[in-house]
């Protein structure tokens, strides 16, 4: 059964295939249905493949199709490995993806590129299977590739407008710097140990030079930062946004935004090798991430940056678990992650979608009654997200926590601020959108003019507000709220895969274990360790959500005093890292393309200048003067005599 | 051979070549400068003679007989241009010539 | 002393009788004699004679024509004439190198190889018949051009013909001879008439200035050239080739100053006849103002007799002197390929332009020279054979497109061109890039030869130098090639109607010539093997003349 | 010694079939070319089809080329060897290797697309001929064995090009023109110099007559170390204006810009290439001391090339110019590759030379689309085109990403292995080097926004989407791009062996062949080293290949 592992790469790129040649003949609704199955298909077969794994030695199980890159010693195959990790990988990225699919078919109605959107969501979901089970570095830089262009395409989707255009442009160009550290971390690995095939050089890891392993892990985690969004590189994930909301939901929440973390627990041999500085900058720098980004969703207007920055803090968390050596903690994390927060783009797509494209929280309001499945769907995920018991999201939480206390309690106390501010500002969205006073009516204008005053970062887009006017939200359709419950109930109990209470019902730990367990950090947790931990992340949230409570339903607070404008405009990192491109950077590159047309181009057009410059000097001398020239005549004689007389030794 | 060089004929020679040379040089009528040229060949004709005097060799003197008919030649071309262009442009002399330059 | 005597039956056939009177020569006087007559071969001579001969023979029955000569009489006539000479010297080719036999007869010379004759005055060898041949090839293209030209120009007659059958006997001349006196002789003979030539266009001043011009300051070279032969008589007791080297065998040379001097004379001289920089200055004004076809001789021929004279004085008779001519010839030499082709460069008159790049084409020449070797003697042949032809077609085209007055010279005027006249813009195109050294064409291989010559006798300087300037000179080319074909010039469209929209009538002769030219520049930029064989065979010789009479003595 | 270099070169007479397919590859297109010089003017559409007819014939037969190459074979292949000048030993001496073989198919391929891609404003006669000429001329350069026949080709491609660009061209078209072909040739004039001198010492060597035999060189043993510096710079300044390298590469863009669009394809596609080409068969192949002593210059050259070049493609704003200075990055990383002297890196510039073939060529063809619908190339009037006219928009993207090096498609390979194998050598300048891949996604991906995205106005709302023909002319090289990317090994596979022979020949020559890894001073390097001992025990080192 496991033999059938190729199909489940090659039904989404045959999907690419068939949407992209017939995909305008197919049309509407045909072409999303066939992109979904396809997808669909894949999950199927994901499943039968784990099945079959189960049976393998060591749940791992290779496939190589053929030889790709041979050069010499440099031999890269299309090969893939399916181990435990790539397995759970694998699975909810089809699994995810194949709802998003379907939800996508409702959301996109109507799109003239319809038909392109599945082309491209197939790509992605081809992409990214070839990112998680490619068995070399190389084919999972393809696919890491493959994905950010994929990433690019869809950002860019709507790209009659420039903003959509230049996010997409941003993010491609963002995840090119961390590409630039990938591609050297994978040379340094073929020049230290002759082999970029992960079954082969991982087991050398241990033996390798600590100065090695920590350039190597180094140079793939720079790769990481990009595409995980990791400060500073993660200034292109709210940008992002301006894709579809599915896109949203798909690439940049639940799937390849993780592929960092996937990279960084693939390698963890070597991460486990290197001196210890580096995990402790990884886990400092996933750290500051979900601490800085939870700060900037606090202060956000739009609904989807507000997820945008939760999704960068949370990634944050999961390099924080990287960090202090809980890959499987990461995983986990990652797989709740995957749900809840896809589930909340879905459902804030599916807001946007019943508010008429309006993303700014501040016109929405009191959507529960009027959007029951979509509120209800997406309270699940509030919860999950905040950290509320027993939803997914507090176990996997806590469990980095507690790898995190294991390691520092200065990590561990930042990450429990990060979750007061991750279930406040999730609450805050939850309140303003689905609770409080319906703001999406005329009324709503002057509020927001008056609000403008105060605020610049206001992402408010006046011309369409006209169009706001006759709003009137209404549920999504049937295949959107599908993958909503689905989610919803995933994100729900997906906790149960790995629960602290007793080994036993740690199942991802153990699934895992032939991938990481050798370089994971060992805990050792009592039980009043565990109640304590407990108790305090339930606090902790229900904390923020309290707060929030009081601030934005009973308005006891000005929310202005939380929301900070330092904290709207992201610390300005964006601001900073733009103005340095637009300004010095580009200063310097016009100096550039400046000395290229006036010192290169001017040196051989000057050679060309000055040999005609210097001809028509010459040119004087033939003054036809027939008398000049008898003298140019004497003089050459003179010359010649002089030069004779000097052969001459007397 | 260079042991007994008549160095006063030779002398003399040179310094008439030399100006007919300069006289070519600083004069404008044309013919005046054709009448250098002649100065010159006379001179090397002179030298012609004292190297063969000097040498004992009687082809020196038969040479300044070549000379003196290719000079002739010369003159008579000289002296046909000089006609036609004087026919052309009266008291015109050697700067006058400047239509071809550059 | 024989040479003298030789010189006298040779440059004077007529003066047999005088000879006779002195010396008695044929049958011998008892007692009276101590001179010896020259032993002449005629045959060796052929060339020559057939050229002035013929050159004069065309003047005197020209005389007798009533009204007008029928069109084109002379031009064949001088065809017939110089291909007859150039026929006449194969023979002695065949002598030369020692072939068994020629067209199916049977050789067996007497004496194979190089040869002397009348006394040692003139030697023939491969070099010398090879330029003779190269010289009638240049007449002939020549007077295919001038046809149509003199008819145009209203100068029909034969002097044109005759004095370029004249100057090309002087070029033979030169070309063979084996002592001073006599390249002296070949050298007026051959300048005089093409002063001559220079001035003929009566209509145009700028004709007669040419003409005047290059009097002038010919004759001025002239003096020089004549003076430094002066001079190495007097430190070798001989003018003549062979006697001066076997002196300098004999003796240390080193010291002697007078012979240096003389050398640097000479070299005065013949820089000027080739016009290499700095003697130069007359070339680019006497081809602007000369009748065009002259020209095309000009930049042919003399430049062929003048190189001619420049190896047999400096490569063959003074080989062991390369310490003192090489680096006068390589300062000229790189002088030359870089002011002609700079000047070249900002010339608008084609002619001018041609000129200046005939200068630079005459420092690749010199780079060769400078070599010294035997294949810088065959790049030397091989190089002016194909200059021959490139220039000769393109002086051909700037005939053509000169028009009536001879005067549309202009770069503009040749706007147009491939719309107008397409053959005559493609023929022009291939003459160009030859001369640039596009590959493919016997101009890159010319180029090509004398580079190797020079990069084996270990002057890799010089050779980068003229690479260099080789490109430089490209640009003119090029010029001439966008007047030509992108006439709209910079702007993207062809702009307005080109000047030269007129189709141009291509006469008959001209037309062979252009052919001839043209067919003969990518033939040997293809096969060059062609040319390359005979080039390599053409090694110039001295040798010491055979005494036919053995009583002679000096008195 | 002649002797047993010469059967390891041919070791195949086998496998040269009894049609003489390399003469006809060179003689197909020159003798096309007179034919249309033949037609009268007044009927183009009749040469049009002979030039057609010619550059498929010819493409055809480099495909059967292709076919039946043999591919372990490391020597020359299909060798025809006949005397043409024999007084200088100059002969027409073709031969095909794995070095060559894919240039001369891409060759063959690249000139009925550029055919079928672009027409003529006015003068078509003039223009196919001229075509079929360069085509003529490329060939023979890649076949050349014979330095002098070499030098020959190389050379004669500049005069169709000139012409093309002169004639056909746009803008500055006599500007560009001149500029291109004085400055080709002022490098082409320093290699004639190397080329002399060099037969001149191999008659030196062995006493003979002076040889331009390429294989009777190489053979000859007997050039000093000095000398073979001297004479490979003399080289190295033609090819590396021919690439261009940095800097001597503004003729390019001038070229480009103003070039018609069969004259880019194909200077873009295949003329550059013959300055790579060049530098490995008559650089490294032929002077292997003095490469390894200039490696260091040129792999500075390179990495320079590729990160300013595309620096200033980011800047400019006419789109032709953009994609001219790309190439210039593009050729960069052959450069690097190339002087990385080990097999990842020579191999990886080969295929990076047949694959910005490809995607530079694509890049001119669709650029050339854009002409004849908007006849400007300046980036800020146009915009939106993406809405408009998405299949265009379509190829472009999957065009650009090729070039930007995306892995799966053709540019990616080569990049990588290049990047890699310089990495092995010279870790620093790979490292410089790999920027370039972010540089590239810059300057291209704001090209494509600018040009592609947005809402278009009026101009380019009615800009038509290609048509049929357009399309099929497109087919070939977007299946090369994707097959190369995805599928690289038969390659890859037919390169190897005569990399390898360059290369072993290489450290043959070389004795004192350790300078990689002596760069002392860097943390890194001492890490590695210390690593490398304790590795060597791993079997299959990678570093053995250069270290040894």
């Amino acid at each position: 059964m496991v033999e059938l592992l190729w199909l489940i790469p090659s039904l989404p790129l045959a999907g690419f295939l068939v949407l992209l040649f017939l995909g305008k003949r197919i049309g509407e609704p045909v072409a999303g249905w066939l992109g979904t199955a396809m997808v669909g298909l894949s999950f199927v077969v994901a499943l039968v493949v784990f099945a079959g794994l189960w049976n393998q030695p060591e749940h791992t199980y290779e496939l190589s199709l053929f030889t790709w890159i041979p050069a010499g010693s440099f031999q890269v195959d299309i090969g893939f490995l399916l181990d435990p990790l790539s397995m759970a990988m694998v699975l909810f990225v089809t699994g995810i993806a194949a709802l998003i699919h379907l939800y996508s078919i409702g959301y996109m109605h109507g799109d003239s590129r319809f038909p392109r959107f599945f082309t491209y969501l197939n790509l992605f979901v081809f992409s990214m299977l070839m990112l998680v089970l490619g068995d070399n570095l190389v084919l999972t830089f393809l696919g890491w590739e493959g994905v950010g262009a994929c990433s690019y395409f869809l950002i860019s989707f709507w790209f009659e407008k420039d903003e959509n255009a230049s996010a997409g442009k941003k993010a491609f160009i963002t995840n090119r710097v961390g590409d630039w550290g990938f591609m050297v971390g994978t040379f340094v690995v073929f020049f230290a140990l002759g082999t970029v095939k992960y079954t082969e050089f991982l087991p050398l890891a241990p033996g390798i030079a600590a100065t090695t392993a920590t350039f190597i892990a180094f140079m793939l985690f720079i790769g990481a930062m990009g595409k995980s969004a990791q400060i500073p590189l993660f200034i292109w994930l709210p940008d992002a946004m301006a894709g579809p909301t599915p896109v949203s939901a798909l690439i940049h929440a639940a799937t390849m935004v993780t592929a960092g973390v996937y990279l960084m627990v693939r390698i963890n041999p070597i991460l486990a090798a290197s001196a210890s500085w580096l995990p402790w900058t990884i886990a400092i720098i996933g750290c500051a991430t979900a601490f800085i980004a939870a700060t900037i969703a606090i202060a956000q207007q739009d609904i989807k940056k507000v997820l945008a920055y939760s999704t960068v803090s949370q990634l944050g968390f999961m390099f924080l678990a990287v960090g202090v050596g809980g890959y499987s903690a990461a995983i986990f994390h990652m797989i709740t992650h995957a749900f809840f927060k896809a589930l909340m783009f879905l459902g804030a797509g599916s807001v946007i979608h019943g508010m008429h494209e309006e993303q700014d929280m501040r016109r929405m309001g009191a959507l529960r009654k009027l959007m029951p499945v979509t509120a209800i769907t997406f309270l699940v995920g509030w919860l999950a997200i905040s950290g509320v018991p027993p939803f997914s999201g507090f176990w996997s939480k806590d469990d980095i926590l507690a790898y995190a206390l294991h390691k520092s309690p200065v990590l561990y106390v930042f990450g429990l601020i990060t979750a007061l501010m991750t279930a406040f500002y999730m609450s805050r969205l939850v309140f303003r959108v689905f609770y409080g006073d319906a703001r999406w009516g005329e009324s709503a204008d002057a509020e927001l003019a008056n609000l403008d005053a105060h605020d610049q970062s206001a992402t408010v887009d006046h011309d369409e507000s006209d169009a706001a006017h006759a709003i009137h939200p209404h549920e999504s359709p049937r295949t959107m709220l599908i993958p909503l419950v689905v989610l919803a109930f995933f994100s729900a109990i997906a906790g149960v895969m790995n629960l602290p209470f007793t080994e036993k019902l740690e199942f991802l730990d153990h699934w895992l274990e032939p991938v990481v367990g050798a370089n994971q950090a060992v805990l050792h947790l009592g039980g009043g360790q565990l109640a304590f931990e407990l108790i305090t992340s339930t606090i902790v949230a229900l904390t923020g959500i309290g707060l929030a409570y009081y601030v934005y339903l009973k308005k006891r607070i000005d929310a202005r005093r939380i929301e900070l404008p330092f904290f709207a405009n992201g610390w300005y990192i964006d601001q900073g890292i733009t103005a340095f491109m637009g300004g010095i950077g580009r200063k310097a590159f016009e100096m550039i393309a400046l000395f290229d047309s006036v010192v290169i181009d001017g040196a051989v057009n000057g050679v060309g200048r000055a040999t005609r410059g210097g001809a028509v000097r010459l040119r004087n001398v033939q003054n036809g003067y027939v008398r000049w020239y008898a003298l140019m005549i004497g003089v050459g004689a003179v010359v010649i005599m002089a030069f004779v007389l000097t052969q001459v030794n007397f | 051979m260079t042991t007994n060089l008549p160095l006063a004929y030779l002398c003399l020679a040179a310094i008439l070549f030399v100006i007919g040379g300069v006289g070519l040089l600083i004069r404008r009528n044309p013919l005046v400068m054709i009448m250098c040229v002649e100065l010159m060949l006379n001179a090397v004709n002179l030298t012609f003679v004292t190297f063969g005097q000097m040498l004992n060799d009687i082809s020196g003197q038969v040479i300044v007989f070549f000379v003196m008919v290719v000079a002739a030649a010369e003159v008579v071309v000289g002296l046909a241009l000089v006609v036609a262009m004087s026919r052309r442009r009266p008291g015109a002399n050697a700067d006058d010539l400047r239509l071809l330059r550059g | 002393m024989i040479a003298l005597g030789s010189i006298l039956a040779q440059t004077q056939p007529l003066t047999d009788a005088l000879g006779a009177a002195a010396s008695t020569s044929g049958s011998a006087r008892e007692g009276t004699v101590s001179l010896a007559g020259p032993s002449v071969d005629w045959w060796a001579l052929a060339p020559m004679l057939i050229l002035l001969v013929g050159g004069l023979l065309v003047l005197t029955f020209s005389s007798f024509l009533r009204g007008k000569a029928p069109r084109g009489l002379f031009s064949t006539v001088t065809v017939v004439i110089a291909a007859a000479a150039a026929i006449s010297a194969v023979p002695l080719w065949a002598r030369v190198q020692n072939w068994s036999s020629l067209l199916g007869w049977e050789l067996s010379p007497a004496q194979p190889g190089a040869f002397s004759t009348v006394g040692g005055a003139v030697g023939i060898d491969g070099f010398g018949i090879f330029v003779i041949i190269t010289l009638c090839a240049g007449v002939i293209l020549a007077a295919l051009l001038a046809n149509a030209y003199l008819r145009r120009e209203d100068m029909e007659g034969p002097e044109f013909y005759v004095l370029m059958l004249i100057s090309a006997a002087g070029g033979v001349i030169m070309a063979m001879s084996n002592d001073l006196i006599v390249l002296f002789i070949g050298l007026e003979t051959l300048s005089i008439a093409v002063y001559v030539m220079a001035g003929m266009h009566l209509r145009r001043s700028q004709s007669q200035e040419s003409g005047m011009k290059y009097f002038i300051l010919g004759a001025f070279s002239s003096a020089f050239f004549l003076y430094g032969i002066a001079m190495i008589y007097g430190s070798t007791g001989s003018t003549n080739l062979v006697e001066i080297k076997m002196f300098m065998s004999q003796v240390v040379p080193v010291q002697n100053g007078l012979l240096l001097i003389g050398l640097g004379l000479l070299l005065v001289g013949l820089a000027f006849k080739v016009s290499a920089v700095p003697f130069h200055a007359w070339s680019p004004d006497v081809y602007d103002g000369a009748p065009t076809p002259a020209v095309a001789w000009m930049a042919a021929g003399v430049k062929a007799a003048a190189f001619a004279g420049l190896v047999r004085i400096f490569v063959l008779t003074f080989s062991n002197y390369g310490a003192t001519w090489k680096p006068m010839i390589y300062a000229l030499a790189i002088l030359s390929m870089v002011v002609g082709a700079a000047l070249a460069i900002v010339q608008s008159n084609i002619k001018r332009m041609l000129a200046y790049s005939s200068i630079s084409h005459a420092g690749f020449i010199l780079m060769a020279v400078q070599a010294g070797s035997e294949q810088g003697n065959s790049a030397i042949v091989f190089y002016l054979a194909v200059y021959t032809f490139m220039v000769a077609g393109s002086f051909g085209i700037a005939t053509l497109v000169g028009g009536r007055g001879d005067g549309n010279h202009q770069l503009s005027d040749y706007k147009g061109l491939s719309r107008s006249n397409p053959q005559l813009a493609i023929a022009f195109t291939i003459l160009l890039l030859a001369q640039a050294g596009i590959p493919f064409t016997a101009g890159f291989f010319a180029k090509f030869y004398a580079i190797t010559a020079a990069v084996n006798a270990h002057s890799t300087p010089l050779a980068i130098v003229a690479m260099v300037s080789a490109v430089i000179s490209a640009f003119l080319y090029l010029r001439v090639i966008v007047a030509m074909f992108m006439s709209g010039g910079d702007d993207g469209n062809d702009g307005p109607e080109p000047a030269q929209s007129t189709r141009i009538r291509i006469p008959l002769s001209a037309g062979i010539a252009l052919t001839i030219c043209v067919v003969v520049t990518i033939g040997y930029g293809i096969v060059p093997d062609l040319l390359v064989k005979p080039a390599r065979d053409a090694q110039p010789a001295l040798v010491q003349f055979e005494r036919p009479i053995a009583n002679v003595s000096n008195r | 010694m002649i002797a047993s270099l010469s059967t390891s070169l041919f070791a195949s007479e086998a496998g040269s079939s009894s049609f003489p397919i390399l003469p006809a590859l060179v003689f197909v297109p020159m003798i096309g070319a007179l034919i249309i010089g033949l037609i009268p003017r007044s009927r183009p559409e009749v040469a049009r089809q002979i030039a057609i007819i010619t550059a498929l014939t010819t493409g055809f037969l480099s495909i059967a080329l292709l076919v039946q190459f043999k591919t372990g074979d490391p020597g020359f292949q299909f060798v025809v060897q006949q005397t043409w000048v024999s007084s200088l030993d100059i002969k027409f001496f073709l031969g095909v290797d794995g070095i060559s073989l894919f240039l001369v198919v891409l060759t063959g391929i690249l000139f009925p697309i550029a055919l079928f891609a672009a027409k003529p404003e006015n003068d078509p006669k003039g223009y196919y001929a001229w075509l079929t000429v360069l085509m003529g001329g490329c060939m023979g350069a890649f076949l050349a064995l014979d330095l002098f026949l070499f030098f020959l080709m190389f050379e004669i491609t500049l005069v169709p090009l000139y012409m093309l660009i002169g004639k056909w061209g746009h803008g500055r078209r006599v500007y560009a023109a001149t500029k291109f072909f004085l400055y080709t040739m002022l490098g082409s004039a320093f290699m004639l110099v190397s080329i002399v001198c060099l037969a001149v010492l191999a008659k030196a060597g062995d006493g003979g007559t002076i040889s331009f035999d390429f294989v009777k060189i190489i053979a000859s043993d007997g050039l000093a170390q000095n000398t073979a510096r001297w004479l490979f710079l003399g080289m190295a300044i033609a090819f590396a204006v021919k690439v261009p390298s940095f800097p001597f590469h503004t003729w390019l863009p001038d070229a480009h810009t103003e070039a018609p669009t069969a004259g880019s394809i194909d200077l873009a596609g295949i003329l550059l290439k013959l300055g790579t080409y060049g530098f490995l068969r008559y650089g490294i192949e032929l002077f292997p001391e003095a490469t390894v002593w200039f490696a260091p210059v040129m792999l500075t050259l390179g990495a320079i090339g590729i990160i300013y070049g595309g620096i200033v493609a980011a800047m400019q704003k006419n789109l032709k110019r953009l994609v001219a200075y790309s190439s210039v990055a593009h050729m960069g990383f052959a450069i690097m590759g190339l002087f990385a002297l080990n097999k990842l890196g020579v191999e990886g510039s080969i295929l990076q030379m047949v694959n910005h073939g490809i995607s530079t060529g694509a890049l001119f063809i669709l650029l050339g689309f854009l002409y004849t619908r908007r006849h400007t190339y300046e980036i800020s009037s146009l915009k939106g085109i993406a809405k408009s006219a998405p299949v265009f928009a379509g190829l472009f993207t999957l065009v650009m990403l090729s070039s930007i090096g995306l892995p799966g498609l053709n540019g990616f390979v080569g990049e990588f292995m290049i990047l890699l194998g310089t990495f092995m050598a010279h870790r620093w300048w790979a490292v410089v080097a790999t920027a370039g891949v972010i540089i590239a996604a810059l300057y291209l991906l704001w090209a494509y926004q600018r040009v592609f995205h947005g809402e278009p106005d009026e101009a380019n709302a009615s800009f038509p989407d290609l048509n049929i023909s357009e399309r099929l002319v497109m087919i070939p090289l977007i299946a090369l791009i994707v097959f190369l990317g995805v599928y690289p090994k038969p390659v890859l596979d037919r390169i190897e062996p005569s990399v390898n022979r360059v290369l072993s020949r290489m450290e043959e020559k070389v004795d004192r062949y350790n300078e990689p890894d002596t760069q002392a001073g860097s943390g890194l390097d001492l890490l590695l080293i210390e690593k490398s001992r304790e590795s060597a025990e791993h079997g299959d080192h990678a570093g053995t290949e250069v270290k040894k």
